[in-house]
């Protein structure tokens, strides 16, 4: 469970679930690539999408489906506010940062497990911690993420981990570990 | 509602410009690699999501290609900067650290000691 | 006595490039009137609209007016293909331990890259299929899919393209592209000449042939530059 | 309105330069390779506000293509750096 | 704004020219001497691409019109024919990014080749090229 | 005003990244030197109102010409004079 090895790409089973899933997310890309409703548009899209899903379903998805019912969807938006909100906080941090004449920081790189064992969730979380304050992952090895952070307050893993990252993963578990 | 629409999006836009000099300016001031790595990506990601985003409320029938390239800076620029911290730490950029706390090391070791034998 | 030489005559180079384009004024209209007007250009702009129905018109350049360029253009790819194939060559003994890589990536990364793979392909799909409605074209589009499997090949140390199956799309493009350009000799008309005339301007199916000529070119160039890409990788320095 | 995008066009040209700056003196190439990065942000950035200006929609199709293949130099840099090509 | 566009453009209309054409032409003659006086083959390569983009800019900027537009039709722009640039270079150009790759492709192949070959990539120490 | 600006900076960016290009001893910085052109270039073209150029160059410059140039200066050497430098190698 904890140092599960990834499975080879080209191995990886291509399932019913996983064809809608990424037809489905192609399709919308599409839409956004052309914004225009017209038949002649939509049919391509939907031929291209299937093209392309049939060939990358099994790289694409992770877990099919079941990512996109209805109360996981509340979640990502719960979610996407949180990101929203440490974003913001971030860059004002940043410019605190920057602007200020003697430069207030305190770097080092810490580490801290993390219970997901999803990959896709973990991309979510590493791409998370770098974009919110003074974070930045550096590796993901197993299931330990080393990140460096700009302002160190604590080496321990444990307070590491509920300043960085419980926030994202409190809700990335309800969507992906269910 | 389409002036307040503008007012939102001209601010947005200021916003992003803002943010987009303070990453280069970061990028400038830090003392080392991982540092700039910080300011740059952060201060520049929201820079250029907020000016899109802006140009985006000024024409509203724009906003749904606006939005998948909002959707890929996110994605993607995290991901670039992540690759670039990793590698320079393996080949040996020692990163600025007052108080030595650095848990990288070892891992780092213990991997390629793996990977060569 | 080189060094003096040589940068006398870049001063000579210069001072006559210089001379030659202080006479053309920047930003002048030298198409003047397009109905009117004697240039190519005004030919080009003021014909596009009603003979092929395309709005981009350096497309109907590209592809139509200039048919025969865009002909030469691929051959040059596929020989520069070719051409990098034979230098680079290497015996079949020899091909038993090539690795694209030396060490595998980070787990972040490859999901990252994963994610992003069949978004990049189809961002390619979609400027070479509209490459008559927005900027863009077959070169682009078969360049930004080659560009994503650069990515899956040098993320992925198991990821292999197919060859059979890019030698065949290869020549199926390149045979279909050919043959559209001599069934418009057959018809009467010039090489790559569009002979229909289908469609309203500035919704997907319009333009008649230079949509398809298009997705056949942005076919072609993908799987060039990916092989040139997969042969570039694949050598590996003596030891 | 112009003046607001006048500002924010002479932020972006600093960023440029500043990027610039840090390209040429960076010690390492790591920290050229994260001006690379955003030199190529702050162009997408750019043209999206420039296809603004200009008032045409399709321009917004390069800004596009950038924000979609500017991390990909990057990346190509960043493996090199690690001796994994 | 495009008023005060042309305003400018007319008040300024010498530094612009200087901008563009000087770019191009300082470009060509970085590459050329790049190519003349470097010694080593990559470098060379270096200075012919540099030299490549000089010229692209020298053609794109010679179809500039001020006040111009993309020769696109695109909806909104169906009837502005009369305020397009010129199509003909940026269609040059766009081949000639082109073939410029492939060049650069086939060159640098040639270059590992040689590199293998005489173990240097050095034009002044690959001997055998003198006769 | 924009235009101006946004024209100025850029032919100083692209004359000094095209000299850096040239003048640098190491090939990899030569090489970024050449992104570096090939990014601002591209803006160049989109302001002249050239997007279907702009876009190629975006495509071609940023990331397939980085690659083919990296994979021969692995093949050769990173350094222009060939002097082995152990510590430039590491940098």
């Amino acid at each position: 469970m904890t140092n599960k090895k990834s499975i080879p790409l080209l191995k990886r089973k291509s399932s019913p679930g996983k064809f809608i899933y990424t037809f489905l997310i192609m399709f919308i890309i599409w839409l956004g690539f052309t914004t225009s409703f017209e038949p002649a548009e939509l049919i391509t899209g939907v031929f291209v999408s299937l093209i392309i899903a049939l060939f990358t379903d099994r790289i694409f998805s992770c877990c099919g489906m079941r990512v996109l019912m209805p109360h996981k969807i509340i979640y990502f938006i719960q979610y996407f506010f949180v990101f929203i909100m440490a974003l913001i906080k971030a860059n004002f941090d940043v410019a605190r940062r920057v602007i200020s004449p003697d430069l207030p920081i305190n770097p080092g790189i810490v580490k801290f497990k993390t219970k997901l064992t999803n990959s896709f969730a973990r991309l979510v979380l590493a791409n998370s911690i770098t974009l919110t304050p003074g974070t930045l992952t550096i590796d993901a090895i197993g299931n330990t993420f080393y990140v460096h952070w700009i302002d160190v307050t604590s080496e321990e893993p444990e307070v590491a981990y509920k300043e960085i990252a419980e926030s994202f993963e409190k809700i990335l578990m309800k969507i992906y570990e269910d | 509602m389409m002036e307040i629409l503008e007012y939102i999006g001209m601010a947005l836009i200021l916003i992003g410009g803002i943010f987009l000099f303070l990453g280069a300016l970061g990028l400038v001031r830090m003392p080392d690699l991982y540092t700039r790595l910080q300011a740059g990506t952060k201060a520049s990601t929201l820079g250029a999501m907020s000016t899109v985003l802006g140009v985006g409320l000024l024409h509203p029938d724009w906003i749904l290609k606006i939005l998948i390239i909002v959707i890929f800076i996110g994605v993607a620029n995290p991901l670039s900067s992540h690759a670039l911290a990793r590698a320079s730490y393996r080949k040996g950029v020692i990163p600025f650290s007052k108080n030595n706390i650095d848990k990288y090391k070892k891992a780092v070791k213990k991997q390629i000691k793996n990977l060569t034998s | 006595m080189k060094n003096v030489f040589i940068i006398i005559l870049l001063v000579v180079i210069g001072y006559f490039l210089a001379n030659t384009f202080a006479d053309i004024p920047f930003g002048e209209n030298r198409i003047g009137d397009i109905e009117s007007s004697e240039t190519v250009a005004g030919y080009y702009l003021s014909n596009t609209v009603e003979k092929s129905k395309v709005a981009n018109v350096i497309t109907a350049i590209v592809v139509n007016y200039r048919g025969l360029d865009t002909l030469g253009e691929v051959t040059v790819l596929f020989l520069a293909s070719t051409g990098l194939a034979s230098i680079l060559y290497r015996r079949k003994e020899e091909e038993e331990d090539v690795e694209r890589l030396n060490l595998p990536s980070s787990r972040i990364m490859r999901t990252g890259v994963r994610v992003l793979f069949p978004s990049i392909v189809l961002l390619g799909i979609y400027v070479f299929i509209h490459g008559h409605l927005t900027p863009g074209g077959g070169f682009q589009g078969g360049t930004i899919v080659a560009t994503g499997f650069l990515l899956m090949l040098i993320s992925y140390k198991g990821f292999n393209t197919n060859h059979n199956r890019m030698v065949w799309i290869e020549s199926l493009a390149g045979l279909s592209f050919v043959g559209i350009g001599i069934w418009g000799l057959l018809s009467g008309n010039t090489f790559l000449e569009n002979s229909t005339n289908v469609g309203v301007l500035n919704s997907l199916i319009s333009g008649g042939l230079i949509p398809i000529i298009y997705i056949v070119v942005g076919f072609k160039v993908a799987v060039e530059l990916t092989g040139i890409l997969d042969i570039l990788l694949k050598i590996k320095p003596k030891k | 309105m112009t003046i607001i995008l006048t500002i924010v066009f002479t932020l972006m040209a600093i960023g440029l330069i500043l990027s610039m700056f840090r390209f040429v003196k960076g010690p390492r190439s790591g920290d050229r390779a994260m001006a690379l990065d955003t030199f190529s942000i702050i162009i997408t950035a750019a043209m999206v506000l420039l296809a603004h200006v200009f008032e045409r929609y399709i321009y917004v199709d390069v800004a596009l293509i950038y924000a979609v293949l500017g991390f990909v130099g990057v990346i190509v840099i960043a493996r090199y750096i690690e001796g994994a090509l | 704004m495009q008023e005060e566009f042309n305003e400018i453009f007319i008040k300024y209309h010498e530094i612009i020219t200087i901008g563009v054409y000087g770019t191009a032409i300082g470009l060509i003659l970085i590459g050329l001497y790049a190519v003349l006086m470097k010694k080593n083959l990559v470098k060379i390569v270096i200075g012919l691409s540099i030299m490549d983009a000089g010229i692209h800019l020298l053609f794109v900027g010679i179809g500039y019109i001020q006040n111009g537009t993309a020769p696109i039709f695109s909806p909104g722009y169906e009837n502005a024919g009369e305020r397009m640039v010129d199509p003909v270079p940026q269609a040059l150009v766009l081949t000639a990014i082109i073939i410029g790759f492939a060049i650069t492709a086939v060159a640098l192949s040639l270059i590992i080749r040689l590199y293998k070959h005489h173990h240097t990539a050095k034009i002044d120490q690959i001997k055998s090229l003198k006769w | 005003m924009i235009f101006i600006i946004l024209l100025i900076i850029m032919a100083v960016l692209l004359l000094a990244a095209a000299v850096y290009s040239i003048v640098h001893r190491d090939l990899l910085f030569a090489v970024m030197g050449t992104g570096i052109v090939s990014v601002v270039l591209s803006l160049f073209f989109y302001l002249l109102q050239a997007p279907d150029v702009a876009l190629t160059e975006a495509a071609i410059g940023i990331a397939l010409t980085t690659i083919i140039f990296i994979i021969t200066i692995r093949n050769t050497t990173r350094d222009e004079d060939e002097i082995i430098d152990k510590e430039n190698e590491k940098l």
